[in-house]
């Protein structure tokens, strides 16, 4: 085995100069210009706030293994709600996948030095962790208590706890995504390397891009709204508060303009990820490439026209309660097709069973059906017994930790060789990827009997009868939360202790398995020449397939 | 605003090409490109706005017009005319760097800030104005305008109309109270004409209060002042709001050229490197759009009520 | 942007003419708000006052932007964030134009 | 619910006329899912066997893709999405309709409870109680911040706004007692906010409407009362939400009230603070009970009264005391008995019958 690892190490060593060697001091971080780098803080910092919404998470599931409100009384618990779903949200679920492995990725996938603005990349993580720090420090006041809806004018007149400062951070940390998703435009629009065109992009690039068409677009919006809410709670103004004449609808309108379209944010580079996926896994062309391509803008553009459908039973008319359940419904196209797609993919692939596609066929079951209960919440014949119940509850897990989570892992298990140089225990990768999919079922399945049930959302305490589902998904909670924990120690552990990963793994044509791992600063010696089409897998994409294979003979001789 | 300053700053820092970039022409694309996208997220910011705007006028036009009765259209007349001899000071200030003329770029850029400043030394006469007159929405920033007006009111609760007699009473006592008023102390005690001259209309025959209205200005049949002013109170933060965010636009861009003005007096720009002059010229014509639309909309419309 | 670098612009004169129509449409929005217009139709005050704005602001962005000698790109971007106005606007007034108003 | 046998419920009950279009839908949309995910489970699974990697690093067939198969599946779930939305169009225009002929009934929603009136003037607290087969509107507003009243048995559902009027209709089917809720988050006891709808025979109905209560101890009507009727218990049974005085063993104690004086608890200090609750706050409460003056009779009083002093161990029933204060409020029960009298009488089909009940 020495020898072994000896010719491993000569062959694919950690090269010496890459972006993590090139300047190991705290300011040679801190003020980065270099898009990677920036994503490693991303990274670490989403990663702390996605712990903290877990701990919340977890104090939910044990208040609700007893009917009545005993381990958190009613107080307490609409602080924990509340505050799992702001972090979540606004500072795990939307930074992300974007600001992680889409900064890391974006400029080297299409063959560029870096982002287009740097500075404005940079800026963007100080707004996100000013924002982050005002939001944790008001968590630490005292904490919010009005749902992570705000839903007026509870939240303007009636709450007495830390509206403002929240939505202040929120607010801030809204410009740390459009700047994010301005740089991710101008960047696919001008840094394109030579040959890279439009339709030779990555779906992970489209991906991105659309999302960065909905974060330009939307994100003002809620920065806004978020702002006139603090003003009216200081001012008592009330053109969200009837008792002055305002009306509260307004705000749900204005509110869910950005915040649906925020479940776009949230769920389209997921989907980029898993097009990369299956595609790569399968060694495969992706199946109906421009179908995946548009489908992605297609839902950016129609995310925006459905937001009503958040307020079908909040006393909007009934005509504009028809419009937007049949634009909702028209909706659901685009991503049948994604889903179509990736299925066919995988027909008469080579398929490798790395951690990264469990990831991803584990997407396509728990998506598949998000998806669909979105369907059931969609027409509005059932969503009048369905709203503010743990159906919706169960439905947006199911997209959001199902869908987005589920990718955002297998992306970064698929590119943390690349980010890294260093390879994990494929053995304890599988492991975690099967208990996420177990404990995630276990967890949220039987919410969708609670919700049909009639058990209403955001409850501390709830009938007797309903007890039993309730430990089901206690229980399955937990089993949930080992398997997102182990990732955490073994990628850890990886660091110090995983084999050298080589520059290109499993042999794949994306130009950022074609430089080194990691990658040198300005991610390539020289800028690349596209000449072959995305996915390409075929003899002409210029990958020495022989040599791997000597190589991997080699290795598990 | 935080984005644009950093858009222009990064070529001052390093003039000339930045590392990640081929050419000047990528750059000046990506630079042009990304400001465009800020004005797009820019523009929805203010759509925020101007849609609760619409709600509310569309609801309540006679309140919306009382209140911008108030506003002083001369002021605001002469405001948009100074924010448009901006532009124009500006756009010529592009025009002579890409002649890479200096002395003009720095007497345009000069003229333009003198302009801007102008601008916002008009708001804040009409912004004292209002609060001389006890304009202000917010509770306690007000001068007391008329003593009369008092802070603490009896003010009866919403009597369902469904109710008996009894729960009536019962709802009446239980909230007829002392409350510090949650209008703010905002007071308008300046009649209501374009009110009246609605009924005037009225009686002519043709409906002219909107259904909202018909709810809005009325509890119980008669005309309730309180509801009135509340709507207009509703105006006033509108245009706070609006005016108010349009003014640190304004001074976010006075910044802008105070910066400009000294990189254009060194001398660092040329014909062949303009970028941040024209980037900072377009963020300057997109705040005075906003203002071309604010002027009418919230100076403007029902005047004709009144002459 | 990159392949225009002198002729981004129409001229002094231009310049002037379009400052000159500027003017007139502030002069002329200001006159015209003090008519009763709504005697000819209701709303005919606000048509034109935003229809005046209309035009300002398109020659600011056509010629003082320069959009006019800009890249599609730029076309679009700018066509885009009025569409979605457009949009916020139309799908948020659809509910209240429908909405019987129950205010009291 | 409570009468579901099975360990684990799937279905709510099923006790209004719309009910089954809705469970009819959720069936559809279920079959639906189902239609679509075995295929794609089954492909995916079939797919990920025969198609695994034999040979490190062999490359997968050249498929690029199939116009046909896109439009096909891009075609088909766009129609099925059609007939979801029209079913489910169809039945939310039943749901969100009222007919004419209703039965009006009047609902305020309040931190953190149901106010109730009937046009016949009787009020309730957490409880609505209506007659099967009746249809009944409710029309709904709030004090406050926004509620949502819901009734899964009935698969209906409506967010009350303040500032407006907002309108739910059912028609229940089955009498029983069915969970309310509030569905829409108003604040700290958003949980605790809702009660039970108690759908009864009309003839029942017409008794309770004309208010007799069946033959309890006062001290029983009084607990039934404090604990469910009126829900005093939300605030007065200790619990995490304290919001009112604890009333185990007060009764002919001194009480020190805000302000410093205090006052011995007898019958007359229980009822005026029934009534009048502002007077005299104990030290360290806040002013926030609402005056049940008109909602409780004075026997219903009596009862109340009698069992406070049972929760102090006295037990005698509650005579005298009251005597002396009930010319006070006479005036005001006066008016509620007859309103609920004159009203039954015209609004009740039968209501010869709840002439005769009452002396039952």
């Amino acid at each position: 085995m020495q020898t072994q690892d000896g010719i491993i190490a000569e062959q694919s060593g950690i090269p010496k100069q890459n972006y993590l060697t090139n300047g190991t001091t705290l300011k040679s971080w801190l003020l980065t210009k270099d898009h990677k780098r920036i994503a490693i803080m991303y990274l670490i910092t989403v990663s702390l706030f996605f712990m903290a919404g877990g701990i919340y998470a977890s104090a939910i599931r044990l208040e609700l293994l007893t009917p009545p409100s005993d381990l958190l009384e009613s107080g307490t618990y609409n602080k924990v709600f509340t505050q799992h779903g702001i972090l979540m949200i606004f500072f795990f679920l939307i930074p992300s996948i974007p600001a992680v492995l889409g900064n890391f990725l974006l400029p080297i996938m299409i063959g560029a030095k870096d982002l287009a603005l740097p500075r404005i990349n940079l800026l963007s993580l100080y707004i996100y962790w000013i924002g982050g720090a005002l939001t944790v420090w008001a968590l630490l006041q005292g904490g919010v208590d009005t749902g992570w809806t705000f839903y007026t004018p509870y939240s303007t007149t009636f709450s007495n706890t830390y509206v403002m400062a929240v939505g202040l951070g929120i607010f801030i940390n809204g410009f740390s995504s459009i700047l994010t998703g301005l740089n991710f435009i101008v960047t696919v629009h001008t840094m394109r390397a030579p040959g890279m065109t439009w339709f030779r992009l990555p779906l992970f690039v489209w991906a991105q891009y659309a999302t960065s068409l909905v974060m330009i677009l939307g994100t003002p919006v809620i920065a806004i709204t978020i702002l006139l809410l603090a003003i009216e709670r200081f001012a008592q103004v009330g053109i969200f508060d009837p008792s002055i004449g305002g009306d509260p609808i307004l705000f749900q309108h204005l509110f869910w303009f950005y915040s649906h379209p925020a479940v776009y944010i949230m769920i389209l580079p997921g989907m980029g990820v898993i097009s990369e996926l299956i595609s790569n896994f399968s060694r495969k062309k992706i199946f109906g490439y421009e179908f995946i391509a548009f489908s992605s803008i297609a839902i950016a553009v129609f995310g925006f026209l459905v937001w009503g459908h958040h307020m079908f039973v909040s006393g909007q008319s009934i005509y504009a309660g028809l419009v937007f359940s049949f634009l909702t419904m028209v909706v659901a196209v685009p991503s049948a097709i994604k889903m179509f797609n990736w299925t066919a993919t995988m027909y008469k692939g080579s398929i490798l069973f790395e951690t990264p596609m469990l990831y991803a066929i584990g997407f396509l079951g728990l998506f598949l059906i998000g998806g669909l209960t979105g369907l059931f919440l969609g027409s509005m014949g059932l969503v009048v017994h369905l709203t503010d119940t743990y159906f919706v509850v169960a439905h947006f897990h199911y997209v959001m930790v199902g869908g987005q989570v589920i990718a955002y892992l297998g992306g970064i298990h698929y590119w943390w060789p690349k980010m890294t140089g260093r390879m994990y225990s494929e053995f304890w990768g599988k492991i975690s990827a099967m208990l996420v999919f177990i404990g995630f079922n276990l967890t949220f399945f039987p919410q969708f009997i609670l919700g049909y049930l009639g058990m209403p959302r955001r409850y501390a305490s709830y009938p007797e009868e309903m007890q039993v589902l309730n430990i089901f998904s206690t229980a399955g909670a937990s089993v949930l939360g080992v398997g997102l924990i182990m990732p955490v120690v073994y990628l850890t552990q990886s660091l110090i202790a995983g084999k050298p990963a080589g520059d290109n793994p499993w042999m794949f044509p994306g130009l950022e398995w074609r430089t080194s791992s990691p990658p040198p600063t300005e991610n390539f010696e020289v800028t690349p020449v596209v000449t072959w089409e995305a996915y390409e897998f075929s003899d002409e994409n210029g990958l020495d397939i022989d040599e791997a294979r000597r190589r991997q003979a080699v290795t598990t001789v | 605003m935080a984005s644009h300053a950093e858009n222009g700053k990064f070529h001052y820092h390093e003039p000339g090409l930045q590392h990640q970039f081929e050419d000047m022409g990528q750059q000046e694309e990506s630079v042009s490109i990304g400001m465009w996208v800020f004005l797009v997220q820019e523009i929805m910011f203010f759509g925020g706005l101007f849609t609760a705007y619409l709600v509310f006028r569309s609801r309540f036009p006679l309140a919306f017009a009382e209140g911008s009765n108030h506003l002083d259209a001369f002021w605001g007349g002469l405001n948009t005319l100074v924010l448009i001899v901006s532009s124009l000071t500006m756009a010529l200030t592009v025009y002579y760097a890409q002649r890479g003329n200096r002395n003009m770029q720095v007497i345009m850029i000069l003229l333009t800030m003198a302009f801007g400043a102008t601008f916002l030394g008009v708001k804040v006469i009409e912004y004292t104005d209002k609060y001389n007159s006890g304009l202000i929405p917010v509770t306690g920033w007000n001068k007391r305008a008329n003593e009369a007006q008092p802070a603490v009111e009896e003010r009866a609760g919403a009597v369902m109309p469904w109710e008996t007699a009894v729960a009536a009473a019962e709802s009446g006592s239980e909230k007829k109270k002392p409350y510090i008023n949650p209008h703010g102390e905002f007071q308008w005690n300046y009649g209501r004409h374009v009110y009246d001259y609605a009924i005037e209309k009225e009686k002519s025959g043709k409906p002219y209060l909107t259904e909202s209205e018909r709810v809005g200005y009325f509890s119980n049949g008669v005309f309730d002042p309180n509801k009135y002013r509340d709507k207009i109170r509703i105006f006033y933060f509108i245009y706070f709001v609006m005016t108010g965010l349009h003014a640190l636009h304004m001074i976010v861009g006075l910044g802008l050229m105070a910066w400009l003005l000294f990189v254009a007096w060194r001398g660092d720009f040329s014909a062949l490197y303009y970028a941040p002059v024209e980037m900072s010229g377009l963020y300057w014509h997109f705040v005075d759009i906003v203002w071309i639309f604010l002027f009418p909309l919230l100076y403007l419309l029902g005047r004709h009520f009144l002459h | 942007m990159s392949d225009n670098h002198n002729e981004g612009h129409i001229g002094y004169p231009g310049y002037l003419g379009v400052f000159a129509v500027l003017v007139a449409g502030t002069l002329l929005t200001y006159w015209s708000s003090f008519l009763d217009l709504d005697a000819i139709f209701p709303g005919a005050n606000t048509l034109l006052a935003l229809l005046i704005a209309f035009t300002k602001m398109t020659c600011v962005m056509l010629f003082f932007m320069h959009v006019y000698w800009s890249p599609k790109l730029i076309w679009l971007s700018a066509i885009a964030s009025f569409f979605w106005l457009a949009i916020m606007f139309a799908y948020t007034m659809q509910d209240y134009v429908t909405r019987g108003t129950g205010v009291f | 619910m409570q009468t579901d046998s099975s360990w684990v419920p799937i279905l709510p009950e099923q006790a209004s006329t719309l009910a089954w279009h809705v469970d009819a839908l959720y069936v559809y949309l279920i079959l639906i899912s189902v239609a679509f995910t075995i295929p794609i489970v089954v492909a995916v699974f079939a797919f990920a066997i025969k198609y695994r990697e034999r040979e490190k690093f062999a490359n997968g067939a050249e498929i690029h893709g199939s116009m046909v198969l896109e439009a096909g599946w891009s075609f088909l779930p766009f129609v099925i999405s059609m007939t979801i939305f029209l079913g489910g169009a169809i039945v939310y225009y039943n749901q969100v309709t009222p007919p004419d002929d209703a039965m009006q009934v009047y609902v305020v929603g309040k931190q953190w409870m149901w106010k109730v009136q009937h046009e016949t003037g009787q009020r309730e607290i957490n409880e609505l109680h209506v007659p099967v087969g009746r249809r009944v509107k409710l029309t709904m507003t709030t004090e406050d911040v926004l509620h949502d009243f819901s009734v899964p048995a009935f698969r209906t559902k409506a967010d009350v706004v303040p500032g407006r009027y907002t309108y739910l209709w059912f028609e229940p089917t089955k009498p029983g007692k069915y969970h309310l809720f509030c569905a829409e988050y108003c604040g700290l006891n958003h949980s605790g906010m809702g009660g039970y709808v108690y759908v009864m025979e009309q003839r029942d109905f017409d008794n309770w409407l004309a208010g007799s209560v069946s033959g309890q101890t006062p001290i029983e009507q009084g607990r039934d009362l404090f604990e469910n009727k009126l829900g005093c218990a939300s605030c007065h049974a200790g619990g995490p939400a304290q919001r009112g005085a604890k009333l185990e063993n007060i009764y002919g104690k001194d009480i020190k009230l805000v302000g410093g004086q205090a006052v011995t608890v007898n019958d007359e200090y229980i009822r005026n603070s029934i009534l009048n609750p502002g007077a005299q706050i104990v030290e360290g409460f806040q002013p926030i009970m609402p005056t049940f003056k008109g909602q409780v009779t004075e026997e219903q009083l009596l009862a109340l009264v009698a069992y406070i002093k049972s929760l102090s161990g006295v037990t005698t029933p509650a005579t005298g005391g009251t005597t002396t204060t009930t010319g006070t409020t006479n005036g005001n029960t006066g008016q509620t008995n007859s309103i609920g009298t004159q009203g039954s009488n015209p609004n009740a089909p039968s209501s010869n019958t709840a002439n005769t009940q009452p002396n039952r």
